[in-house]
Parts: C-alpha cells; structure tokens; sequence
C-alpha cells in the first residue's frame, strides 16, 4: 500500500482568511488504496484544507500535486473532472431537484444532448439500492430529512469514477447501520484502488475503517500515523493537545432513579399529537428535570415529532399541556414562549444566520422572546456571548465575526449557545453533537446533565445510541413513523435492546399489512 | 432490518404538487375567459384568442428569456430597452439601405452580445444582477435615444411581408408569422429546460448556487449564459416588436421589464429562483394579454379607472392563485 | 509607518469608502467641468449653490430609500413606493386646495395627516399580500404599483392641482439655519429609522429574517409582523416624500410625481452595499447612493449633456460606479498592477498583520 | 360593462366609435379625453375608451379588438408616428373607417386612415419662434436662450424644438445656448431650470415645450432671485389653466396654444366619415396664441 507512489500530495500548505491562519504549512499524501482520516478539533483546517484542494479557495502558499502533475483547480468542477470526488461538509446539494437528478446533475445519461430521465432514474434508483436505500427518486430532494441527504450526497460521490474521494464528516447524522452500509462501499472502493480521505470525529469509525491518520491543530500538521499504532487516547491528545478528562458521572447520572423525577405534574405532556403523512399519533409526557431520549432509524420520524413538540410544522390534531394546563404550541413563537427551545439538525438551512455576527445568533432566540422593542443591554449580550464561547470553547472566539466563517463544528455550537441562553424549561435537541468534536461533545454531554440536574428537561435525539443511553433518563423508541415504546432507562437496558425494540415494532407493522 | 425501515418510498410531498400552481393559473386562466365570453359577444370569437398571441407574440419570447435568469435567482432589467434597442438598430439601418438579410443577423447580434457582457460583469465581478442589468437598460435605451430622436418607420419588404403575412384563412381568422416565431422559442426553451444539461444546471443554480458550485457544476458558464440567453430573446423579441410596428422607436418597451417579470411570476416561477416552468410562464403572458383584452372590450373605463382594475384583476388572480396554491399543498 | 498603513488600510477597507469615494469624484469632475459648480452662496438668508439643491432634491429619494432598505434587507422588494409618493400628495394637495384658508398651518397638519393615514394603510396593504397571505413582494407591490397610479390620478382627476400654501410649500422649499428644511427631514427620518432599527433590536431582527427566514422563524421571531411592519415603514417613507415632491413644485401630479423612484432608491440601496437577497443592511450606504443618484442626475443638467445622449452617458457612469464598488473587479485590477512593478511587496502585507 | 355593450351596433342605430387615447400622462390630455367623452355623450355616439398608458403595443391591442367587437369608427391618438400599417390595414380590410387624432402617422399609404384632426406641433413651435423674433427684433447684442424640452424621442418636443428652431433661425442674435428635457412636468422643469440658471450668467429667454414646465422653471427662477417675465422671457406652448393665469400675471410672456378640445370636431367628422361623405385629409385645431392681455381677457371662460 505505501509502497507505491501517493496519487495526492499537498506540500507547504498555507491558507489565510482575513484575520485567521486557517492552515499553516500543512503537508498531506494521499496513497491509492487506503483510507486515510484526517483528524482534528472543530475548526482545526479540515474542511479548509478539502476546499483547498478541489480549487473552492485558492492557496496562498503550497504545492499540490495529484499523479505526480501539480495542479491548481479552479473549482470543483475541474476537481471533479481530474477525478477527485468529494462529499462536502455541509449536506451540499440542491434541495429542489429529484433525489436522482442531484445524483446525476452534471453528468446525466444523455441521447443527443437530451437528458434520458428513465434512465437517470433507473440507475439513481440502483446506486440508492447499493446504499440499501429506497427512495422515491423523483421527490424533491428537500422533502427527505437531512440523513438522507447525506445519503444522497455520497451517493453521487461514489458514482462518480474518481481516483479520489474525499468525504467531509459524511457519518455525522447517520446512524449505525448506515454507517456500517457506507463503509462496506468504501472498503470496496479502497479495494478498487481509490484513495479515500475521510473526515469524523467518530474515533470508533477511524478505528474501523481507516489505515493512516493525519492530525491538525489550529491550523498546523501535527503528523502523520499508521492507525495501528496510533492508540485512541494518544490520537486525542494529538488533536486537543492535552489530555482529555474522560466521561466519569456522566454514567452514574443516567440512571438515577426515574420514578423520583416522574412525580408531580409534567412540563409538557402531549397526547395524541400527529400529523398526517408525517408521524402516527403519539403521547409523551416530560418533567422537568428528566432527559428523554429519542431513539429510532434514519428517517423513523424524530425530527419530526421534535418539530411537532416546537410547534415549528402544524398538528393535525392532539392535545397539549404544559404545566399540568392545557395550552397551544402552534407556533416557535408560541412554544418559546412556553419555555420550549429547539435546536435543528439542519443547521445550515434551519439554524445559523449566514450573515450575522456569532454573538447576533447566539442572542437571536433570547431577543425574539422579548420582542425586539426590548433590545438586550449590550453589555448583558457580551457576557452571556463570553460565557458561551468559553463554555463551548468556540473558535475564533471573537463574536463579532459573521457566523459563516466558522467552521461546521463552531457553528454548531453557536446554534446550541443560542437556545442554552434562553434558559429553557424544555430544550428539545435535535443531533446536538452533530460534527462536533470529541472533546466539545463531551463538554456538551455534561453540560447537558448539568441543566437537567438543575431542573431543565431535555428532548435528546441522536443518531448514536450510546450517546442516548448514556445521558437518558427514558428512551422513547420511533419507528416508521410511530412512538413504539417508551422504555426507563435502568441497568437493563442497552444499544441491542433498544434495536429489538425497534425490530419488533417492524413485525408488529409487517403484520399489519 | 434497515431495508425495513426505508423500503416505503415516502416523500412527504408527492410530485403532482409541483404542477398545481401551473394548474391553478391555467383553471384561472379559462375562467377569466370564460367571463368574458359571458360579458362580451365578440369575446367569443376565435380571433380574440388568436390576437392576444399575435399581440403578445413578442412579449412571450422575451418572458421566456427571463424566466431563464429567474430560474438562477437573477434578474434582467435591459430586457424592455434591448428590445428596444434591436427595434431601433433594425429601422435605423434597413433606412440606411442595408439588405434585410444582414439587418436581421447584426440585431440578432446586439443583444445577446450585451447580455453577454452583463452576464460577464455579474459573474468574475460578483456585481449584483439588478445593477448591471439596469445599467444594461440605461446603455440600451440610450443607444435608442442616440440613434434617434424619432420614429423610424420601416418600409423593407421582407418586414413588411412579415408583417402583414396572415396565416390561416386570410379573411378569417389568422395569426401572424410573430406567433409562429413565439412558439418555437417557447418550444426549444422548453425543451433546453427539461432535457439539456444548461436546462437543468438553471435550475441547480437557481436552487442553491453554493451547492450547485460544490457539485462541480458551471456556474459561471451557465450564469453567463442565460443572460445571453435572456439578450438573445430580447433581440428576437425585438424583431418581431419590429414586425409588429413596422418602426423603430426610442420610446417604445418602456417599462416592459416589468410586464415581462410579472408574466413571469404569475407563471409559477419563484424569484428567488429554482422553481418555474415556461409553460407557466405562457400562461403568465396569456392571463396579462386577457386582462388587457377584457379592459379594452369594457370600453367603459377611464384612464385612471383602468389601471385600477388592471390592478384589482391581478390582484383578484394572484390571490386567488395563491389560495388554490395554499389549499392543495 | 506600519501604524499609517493600517489607518489607510481600515479606511479603504471601510464599506462606505468607495460609494463615497464615487461621490467625490462625481463632485470633482463637475467643478473641473465648471469651477463654479461647488460654489455657494448666501441669497435672502439661505445657502443657494448646486450642491444645496443636490441635498434638496435628493431628500426624497433618501427617504424612500430608507424605507425601501428596510424593504430589501427582509428580503423583499417595494414597487408601489413611486406611486405611494403620487397618491400621498395628492391626497395633502386635494385636501388643502379645496379649503378656504390654505396657508392655516391646521390645513396642512390635517391633510399631512390625513395622506400620511392613507399611505399607511396601504403599506399595510402591501404587508398584508407578502406577510400573511405570502404572495411574492415584488408582484404584490406590483399591484399597487399600477392600480396606486390610477388612484392617485382618480384623486386629482387627472389634473394637476396646485396649491398656493406657504406652510406645504415649506416641506420642500423651507429653510432652516441657512439650509433646506426638506433635507433636515430627510435627515431625521434616516436618524429616526436608525434609531428604531438600530437602538431596539429591530435592525437584527430585520437581518435575520432576510438572511434566513427558516432559521429565524425557528428562533421564535414572528417574521410575519416584522415583514408587515417593513412594509408599512417603507409607505410611511414613500408618503413624506411624496409631500416633498409636491411641495418643491406646489402641486400634485397624478401621473409624475415618484415616477420611477423605486428604481432609483433600489440603485441607492444597491449602491449602499445592501444586498438584494436580504440580510445586512446599511442606512448610511444607502444615504450615499441617493446622494450619487441624484449628482448624477443633476450632472446631466448641469454639464448640459444632449437628452440624446444622457441615457448613455448615465449608464456609463453606473457601471464604472458598480465596477469601481465590486471588491471582485478591485481584487482583478489590483493583481494585475501588482504583479507587474514588484511582485509580492503588496501582497505579503497583510500576512503579517494576521494575529496567529 | 353589460352584454349588449359587444359586437356591432347597427341595429340600434347608433354610432359606436372605438377611441384609444395615448394616456393620462398630463393635464392637457385628461381635458382631451374629458373633451372626447363629453362631445360622445351630447351627439349621441357610443363610445368605446381605451387608454394605452403610452404604450403603442397597447393601441394596438386596442385597435384590434375594436375591430372585432365591429366598431363603427375607429379613432386614435398615436403614440408614436410610425408603425401602424399592420393593423391599420387590418381594419381597413375589415371596412372600418380610421380617424386620427391629434398627432398623426407617416404611413405611405394615406388611404389607410381617413382623415387627421389635430395640431401641428411644428406650427406651434414656428409661432413662438416667430414672435420671439419680433420681439428682439431690435436687440443688438445675443440674446440666450434656454430650451426646456419634453421627453425624448417624444413627438411634440421633436416637432417643437424644430419649429422653434426654424423661426429664430431668422435673427442670428438669438441662441439656444442649454437645451435640456424637463420631461414635461414641473418638477422636471424646476430641476434642470435651476441647473441652467448656474451654469449660465445670463439668460434672457426661455422657452419651455410645455406650460407645466414652464411651471416648474417659475419657482427656480424666483429662487435664483430673478424676476420671471422680466428679467427672462418666458415663452411656452398649451395655455392650461395654470399657464393662462402665469401669462395673465405677467410671469410668462408667450403662449402659443395647442387645444385639447378636440372632442365636438371629432364627433361630426366620426358621424360624416359613418355615412360615407367625404372630409377632408388634414383638419387642424383651431388654434391661436395668448400673451398677457389677451390671457387675461380669455382668462375668465377657460375651461381646462
Ligand atoms: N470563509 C471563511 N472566512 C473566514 N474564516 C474561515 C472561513 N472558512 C473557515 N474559516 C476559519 O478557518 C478555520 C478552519 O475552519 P475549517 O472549516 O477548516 O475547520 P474544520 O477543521 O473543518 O472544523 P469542523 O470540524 O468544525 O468542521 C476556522 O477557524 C474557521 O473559522
Ligand atoms: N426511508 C425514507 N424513505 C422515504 N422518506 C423518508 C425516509 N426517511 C425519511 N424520510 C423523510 O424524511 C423526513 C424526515 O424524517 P425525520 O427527520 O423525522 O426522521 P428522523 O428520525 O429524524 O431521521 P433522520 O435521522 O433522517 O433525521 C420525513 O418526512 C420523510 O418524508
Ligand atoms: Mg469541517
Ligand atoms: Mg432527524
């Protein structure tokens, strides 16, 4: 595997934005037939570092050679063109066209110039079916959640015939079993002689999956490594550059004793809540104080009932109390007024204001609650910004600069300082760890048991179930679009029972029909 | 297990929903015609309906230009004064003695040259569509008013054959060889739309340009060229503008940017771009031609009075459009 | 030295140095064109020179450009303001041409009153189509836009109506402290819309929305009271200008008053550095685009450029602004230049001002 | 509108006359159409009105459908000269007889239209001209002169400005030395007015191509401290009622009129050209011009 020559190398790396080293003298190779991770804490130079080299931004300094011939793209396009493929951070695709024509837009099957749109569909539907997914190819792709989106981006990034593939956290909201679907593809691909470069903060997937691993911090090359003999714990250390104070308590927390926490009258009790083509009715009561996990398979129907919850998509029907009297969260407004927050998984379209500062977005849910004849003081806007940005180690820690610029893992963390400053009574959170790094994440996890210790219920939805155990007093179970169970999350339960949960449920509906 | 889970195909919009706005202003569209023909005898003759495509022939080709920009999330404001300009540039030199062959290519050639031109300062200098587009306008209108003062009047005899040539029945009912012009535009734009990769990069670009960058498509290119697009149906508008007066004016097309964007939008497509059919855009021309139709046969109304219920007719239509739109969603 | 190069730098880099370095150069070459251009001086007590009526005469526009800013930064767009401004003054002038006393100073605060009532309702009008019933703002302005016309000139049946009061006259031809009255209005209304946008938390709220309506209605903004709120905001604006038009010639005219405005404030806005899609914008900017519009126009006149030609003379002018304004043209140049005398000098600069 | 409103109205008996009007765009041209629908009214013909907000392509809508809704008249105020074969001999082949009104086409084929009844912009700017020339017949010096025009490319300003131009042609003295487009209205006219009065010393004439310019140019005048009417001659074409009273004030020295009131003439010649009779190819408005005595005397009975 090493002994042939690298299909990619980047020498001398540097790259500036106004006011940030994104990347400092940054060396990297890329060898045909391995996959090779590229690790580093949120806002380290990955992504930066992708953009880099498929042309999305020049280089102010460095070399970049791709089979031995320096290149320099223009854009993606000529990348793409020399064959190197890549899935974006953000899911990059657009959301009005068919599933199958954002697979195939660029290089349609074409008779005379004319797209043949039976046989894009076909062979969409046929590379969906190599990923174990069925879709209605021809539905708008922004009618799919997010995870399929992902799904949907890879897609198209594998069909294309590439010496290399690039994938920018593409197993971020996806969950174990498409994660494990997408890695047999790629162990195929390797074994096909495409280099892969692959970015997470998962350890567990680089463990699995990758041969080599490429660390950067702040911008730097810290080094190069053979997974082998990179234990996990020196991995951390590299891309943090101190020792990571490991998940203790969070355990312990967990599972305290639910019974205490269910007495009294609910925060929010809902009952009956649906809404047609979207989710089966369902009922779900929350105290205060109590993390309710939120379990299911792609597209079970999560985001969905936390939407509901939010009062951010109309109910068809059921009723809602809070505080033990029956009231109305028929709108964000409405439900924010109840103490509700709600934290998207689709950041990009659901959550950061592109053009505002980092400190406009943080405050953005606090000021709307009180209306915008009220302006928060600007010095209480600066210490709760402060206060964020530590907690949440946020880079660049300056509030003043647009929120785009931040990397995906940063932004993410804006979004989530944006509820936590609203002080909710219910914060629902939908793939809050999405993109972030290991270390923020746990800081996230804590944080998260902190506010419901002291008296904040939490909504929590994530894609890894250990995430969902670890930090749940109660599992709610999705499946196809209906809450199937709702189980305490005491000593017996784990990851597998969670996922029989799940498949009987999927009995249960095959004998319905 | 996971095969399970994803094996029902379910959207959670189906695919017909995408044509109900189309289908909500065609419905429309037959029922102010429908009124109408209740109101007005001659409504109901078949001329009526030729006559507002021979009276619209022209704005039809130029909406379909910009329902390409549109479709980008762009805007084109030159469109109105290209149209103008081609008219204009025509006269001026078939009066200069200029055979109507080589008229016909340079005014082919103007305005996709500017279109060009704009498309090109939108692109590498990321100035904004609306900007360069109205200096686009300026420059064309000027050009106008540079060439002449006045009228020109037309007396080539290939215009003016194109001009009065009646197809269909010459004593009855007829349309003009503009119609004929019209839809094949509109044919080959429907087709470049829905079959071609330009077609389809238009909407990707319209849809998300961040993205439609990041797949690896011409963005550029393709920005580039549907304003030439968009100056190239304006020119061809511009001709058949020629063929319908017989003259060229410095005035004329004033504010037909306008006209054009707002067929446009009543078509169905979305301003912010990603969304919208030609076909809606035909219906969009065709529902501001009956309005106008149905003002003209009142006869009744002064000139205040009808703006105000050119105004009140659109906004009846859009609402209504709108509220069928909301109710099938 | 490194200090003055980064003085010079934050000044170039400031959003507001070339719209107003634009400006400047449009004033420099009038006054080469003619010396006396900049000249003012001191006539019955008031200023009186070219650049005193540049101020007067863009009072206006400034005015329904501040409004049409808000309009745009929401992602919107206002067409009906050119016919707000007719119908506001026809509705001030009908009203006090048909009282007996027309110079009573209550005349006039009744009908600016009245046409300011009118004006707003139809800015809610126009707020309502976008706001609740979600119809796209530029064909739901479109609608007033052409039917507002009619009324304007259903108001004043087609006629021009001329008033003889000194109080509405003031609007737009007084003077206070030596200057026009019509621009300390213009002024205060851009300092009144910046206070309200910018000292209560309208102004970022506005942003949001325009940046991305999605994400802001998530956060619990009500976007629909605020796009209505903009809208009914930008009608206000168009009315007082609409009293400014009529004012400066002492009559209504149905069919010309604000014709095209909103052309021109969306160039003004645009030139301020406000994007069309929405999200930030920038009063200031826009001040100054009103101010460069309307230099340019008085250029024009005042450089007696042919009709014939002006349009074109006009369009240049436009693009060499836009062009002169585009970071992505600047960048082209400036590579060019600098790559040719000493490579890299320039260039490695900024590297080492970068805090690691 | 009714259902008996549609397709010909032989049967009744009465004259249907279809008129589209270029638009509302001035004082003068509301009191055209007012002129137009009340002379309808008083002989008895229906009138079908279309107003084209300056646009051609909208006349010839208009014209089109008239045809089809088989008018007894057709009648119109073209936009523009040129362009109106097309649909004019449409309606000729549909035996609809064509008047036009107040400006005229340049076809060639002068059996299109029937008969032209207007003004002669040319004629109005020649009368101005010419009494500015009798009026400085005597100055020695130059005399300059600003021009305000109406809109570009618009008939009335092109034909004025030639006439105009044409009869000071005859005293060298006079020079136009500023000719700009006030867009006839009056804020127009105030703003470039203004700009002229900087950039030239000394003005001694005006003349503006219409009275609301000529308005507009007042106020800019007195602002700048002179004394219209006598420090600069102020000479304009129309006589509206606002003109009439600056003239009659002694504001403005000169109007040579161009009259809306076309309406009654139009009637008669519709009701001739229906029965078959003949008229004549050319019939112009009588018009005459004002200055300040005479303004003041008509004054008083002017209606528009
Ligand atoms: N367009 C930009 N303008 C300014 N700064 C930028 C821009 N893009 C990225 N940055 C900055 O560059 C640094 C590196 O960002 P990058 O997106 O490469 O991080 P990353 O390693 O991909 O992080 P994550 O894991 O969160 O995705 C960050 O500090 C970010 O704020
Ligand atoms: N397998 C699928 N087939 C068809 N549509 C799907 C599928 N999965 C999801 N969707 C669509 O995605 C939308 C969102 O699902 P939802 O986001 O509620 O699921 P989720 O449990 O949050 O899963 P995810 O992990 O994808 O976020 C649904 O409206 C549905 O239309
Ligand atoms: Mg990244
Ligand atoms: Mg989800």
């Amino acid at each position: 595997m090493t002994d042939s020559r690298p299909v990619l190398t980047m020498t001398g790396i540097s790259k500036s934005f106004p006011g940030v080293r994104a990347l400092h003298d940054v060396n990297f190779q890329l060898f045909p037939g391995e996959v090779h991770a590229l690790m580093g804490e949120n806002g380290a130079g990955k992504s930066t570092l992708i953009k880099v080299l498929t042309g999305v931004y020049d280089t102010d300094d460095g070399v970049i050679t791709l089979a031995d011939e320096p290149v320099s793209f223009s854009g993606p396009m000529q990348a793409t063109a020399a064959g190197v493929s890549t899935v974006f951070q953000e899911v990059n695709l657009c959301t009005n066209l068919s599933v199958a024509e954002n697979i195939f837009i660029g290089r349609e099957p074409r008779l005379l110039g004319a797209v043949r749109w039976g046989e894009v569909r076909r062979r969409a539907r046929a590379l969906l079916a190599r990923l174990e997914l069925d879709l209605d190819v021809s539905a708008p792709l922004g009618s799919y959640s997010l995870a399929i989106q992902q799904m949907v981006a890879i897609a198209r990034a594998i069909d294309i015939q590439a010496r290399v593939l690039i994938l920018d956290e593409p197993t971020s909201s996806l969950d174990a079993s498409e994660v494990a679907q997408l890695f047999r593809i790629m162990r195929q691909l390797r074994d096909e002689g495409i280099a892969i470069l692959f970015v997470t903060h998962f350890l567990d997937q680089v463990y699995e999956i990758a041969d080599r691993i490429t660390v950067l911090r702040n911008g730097g090359l810290v080094g190069e490594y053979l997974t082998t003999e990179l234990p996990q714990l020196s991995l951390i250390e590299k891309m943090i550059g101190k020792e990571l104070d490991v998940l203790e308590g969070i355990e312990e927390h967990s599972r305290r004793n639910l019974a205490a926490l269910e007495e009294g009258t609910p925060l929010v009790a809902v009952s009956n809540f649906r809404r047609a083509g979207a989710v089966e009715p369902f009922s779900l009561t929350i105290h205060a104080g109590e993390v309710v996990g939120l379990a299911g398979l792609l597209g079970s129907g999560r985001t969905e009932v936390a939407r509901l919850l939010f009062g951010a998509d109309r109910t068809d029907g059921g009723q809602v109390a809070v505080d033990g009297a029956a009231s109305s969260l028929r709108t964000p407004a409405q439900a924010i007024d109840h103490g509700v927050g709600f934290c998207s998984e689709n950041r990009r379209a659901e959550g950061i204001v592109a053009d505002l500062s980092v400190r406009e977005n943080m405050i953005l849910a606090m000021q709307a609650a009180r209306g915008w004849l009220r302006p928060i003081p600007r010095r209480r806007q600066d210490e709760l910004v402060d206060k964020y940005i530590k907690a949440l180690n946020i880079r660049p820690a300056d509030p003043e600069v647009p929120v785009r610029n931040l990397s995906g893992g940063n932004q993410q963390k804006v979004l989530l300082a944006r509820w936590l400053i609203t002080e909710p009574r219910l914060l629902i959170l939908d793939e809050p760890t999405r993109g972030i790094d290991i270390g923020a994440k746990t800081e996230i996890q804590k944080l998260v048991t902190q506010l419901s210790d002291g008296g904040m219920a939490v909504l929590f939805i994530s894609a890894e179930l250990e995430e969902v155990l670890r930090l749940s007093h109660k599992v709610a179970v999705m499946r196809d679009r209906q809450m199937v169970a709702q189980l305490a999350n005491d000593d017996t339960l784990d990851a597998d029972r969670i996922m029989q949960t799940i498949a009987s449920g999927s009995h249960r509906e095959e004998a319905d029909r | 297990m996971t095969t399970g889970s994803l094996t029902a195909g379910r959207a959670r919009f189906r695919l017909p929903r995408r044509q109900i706005p189309v289908l909500a202003t065609l419905v429309l569209l037959l029922v102010m015609y429908g009124i109408g023909v209740s109101q007005y005898q001659a409504f109901s003759n078949v001329q009526v309906i030729f006559n507002v495509f021979i009276d619209n022939g022209f704005l039809l080709v130029v909406a379909v230009g910009m329902t390409f920009v549109i479709l980008t999330g762009g805007i084109d404001l030159s469109v109105g004064s290209v149209v103008a300009m081609t008219a204009m540039v025509s006269a001026w030199l078939l009066q200069e003695g200029l055979p109507a062959a080589l008229v016909l290519v340079i005014a082919l050639l103007i305005g996709p040259t500017l279109g060009l031109l704009m498309g090109c300062a939108i692109h590498f200098f990321e100035i904004q569509p609306f900007i360069v587009t109205l200096a686009g306008m300026f420059f064309a209108r000027g050009m106008c008013t540079f060439i002449s003062g006045a009228s020109i009047p037309i007396t080539d005899g290939f215009w003016t054959r194109m001009s009065q040539e009646r197809i269909g029945d010459p004593r009855g009912n007829f349309v003009s060889i503009s119609v004929l012009v019209a839809f094949v535009v509109v044919a080959i734009a429907a087709y470049a739309l829905a079959y071609t990769r330009l077609g389809r990069n238009v909407y990707a670009i319209g849809g998300n340009p961040q993205s439609a960058l990041l797949m690896g498509l011409p963005v550029g290119r393709t920005r580039i060229a549907v304003y030439t697009i968009s100056g190239l149906c304006s020119a061809i508008g511009g001709i058949l503008l020629s063929f319908y007066t017989l003259s060229g004016a410095p005035l004329i097309a004033v504010g037909m940017e306008l006209d054009v964007i707002a067929a446009v939008v009543i078509g169905g497509t979305v301003l912010t771009g990603g969304a919208g059919y030609i076909f809606g855009t035909v219906l969009g021309v065709l529902v501001l031609g009956v309005i106008q139709t149905l003002i003209t046969f009142d006869g009744s109304l002064n000139s205040w009075w009808t703006k105000i219920v050119i105004g009140s007719l659109l906004f009846a239509f859009i609402l209504l459009q709108r509220l069928i739109g909301i109710r099938y969603k | 030295m490194n200090d003055t190069m980064g003085r010079y730098r934050t000044v170039i880099g400031h959003r507001l140095f070339w719209p107003a370095a634009v400006l400047v150069v449009m004033l420099a070459a009038n006054t080469i064109y003619r010396p006396g251009f900049l000249s003012i001086e001191l006539k019955d007590g008031h200023l009186y020179g070219t650049p005193i009526d540049i101020l007067r005469l863009s009072a206006p526009l400034i005015l329904v450009a501040l409004g049409m800013t808000m309009v745009i930064s929401t992602g919107g767009i206002d067409l009906s303001v050119g016919s707000l401004c007719a119908i506001s003054g026809a509705i001030a002038c009908m009203y006090i041409s048909k009282q007996p006393d027309q110079n009573s100073l209550g005349v006039v605060l009744t009908a600016l009153a009245m046409a300011l009532g009118v004006s707003l309702v139809l800015g809610a009008w126009n707020g309502v189509l976008v706001a609740v019933i979600g119809i796209q703002p530029i064909i739901a302005t479109l609608i007033l836009m052409v039917a507002g016309r009619g009324l304007a000139q259903l108001i004043t049946e087609g006629q021009i109506i001329t008033i003889n009061s000194e109080p509405y006259r003031a609007i737009g031809l007084g003077h206070m402290l030596t200057l026009p009255l019509a621009i300390f209005i213009a002024l205060a209304a851009a300092l009144l819309v910046a206070a309200f946008t910018r000292r209560s938390a309208l102004g970022m709220i506005i942003e949001s929305v325009g940046g991305n309506a999605e994400a802001s209605r998530l956060a619990g903004i009500r976007s629909g009271r605020i796009v209505f709120l903009v809208y009914v905001l930008s009608a206000g604006c168009a009315a007082i200008a609409g009293f400014m038009m009529t004012a400066n010639v002492s009559s209504a005219d149905g069919n010309a008053a604000g014709l095209w405005v909103e052309l021109d404030a969306i160039l003004a806005v645009v030139i301020g550095g406000t994007s069309l899609a929405g999200g930030r914008f920038f009063l200031s900017g826009t001040i100054i685009g009103a101010l460069i519009i309307q230099t340019l126009t008085t250029t024009v006149y005042a450089m007696d450029i042919s009709p014939q030609t002006s349009l074109l003379f006009k369009a240049v002018v436009v693009i060499a602004v836009c062009l002169i304004q585009a970071p992505a043209f600047r960048a082209r140049f400036a590579r060019r230049r600098r790559n040719a005398p000493s490579p890299g000098a320039i260039a490695d600069k900024p590297k080492e001002q970068v805090p690691a | 509108g009714n259902s008996d409103t549609g397709g010909g109205s032989k049967d009744d008996g009465k004259l249907t006359m279809g008129f589209s009007q270029v638009g509302a765009e001035s004082g003068w041209r509301t009191a055209n159409t007012t002129s137009i629908k009340d002379a309808a009214t008083a002989a008895g013909i229906e009138l079908k009105f279309d107003d084209a907000q300056q646009k051609q392509e909208n006349q010839i809508k208009a014209i089109r459908n008239y045809i089809q809704q088989k008018v007894d008249v057709i009648a119109f105020s073209p936009v523009v000269e040129s362009g109106w074969d097309t649909v004019l001999k449409e309606a000729k082949d549909a035996g609809i007889p064509v008047i036009l009104t107040d400006r005229s086409v340049d076809s060639a084929d002068k059996t299109l239209y029937k008969t032209f009844l207007g003004s002669d912009f040319v004629k109005e700017g020649k009368l101005a001209g010419e009494w500015l020339v009798e009026q400085k017949k005597t100055a020695s010096g130059p005399v300059n002169i600003v021009e305000l025009q109406g809109t570009t490319g618009a008939a009335p300003a092109n034909d004025r400005k030639k006439g105009f131009a044409e009869a000071i042609g005859a005293n060298p003295n006079l020079k136009i030395i500023a000719s700009q487009t006030g867009d006839f209205t009056r804020a127009g006219g105030k703003q470039v007015m203004e700009q002229f009065l900087k950039a030239n010393k000394q003005i001694d004439v005006l003349f503006a191509h219409n009275d609301d310019m000529g308005l507009g140019a007042l106020e800019a005048i007195t602002a700048a401290g002179k004394v219209p009417g006598k420090d600069i001659t102020i000479i304009t074409v129309d006589a509206v009622k606002d003109g009439m009273q600056a003239l009659a004030d002694g504001k403005f020295n000169f109007i040579a009129e161009c009259s809306p009131l076309l309406g009654p003439q139009l009637m008669d010649l519709a009701k001739k050209v229906d029965a078959g009779e003949e008229v004549p190819a050319r019939i112009e408005t009588e018009e005459t011009t004002f200055t300040t005595e005479q303004a003041k005397e008509a004054l008083p009975n002017r209606k528009y």
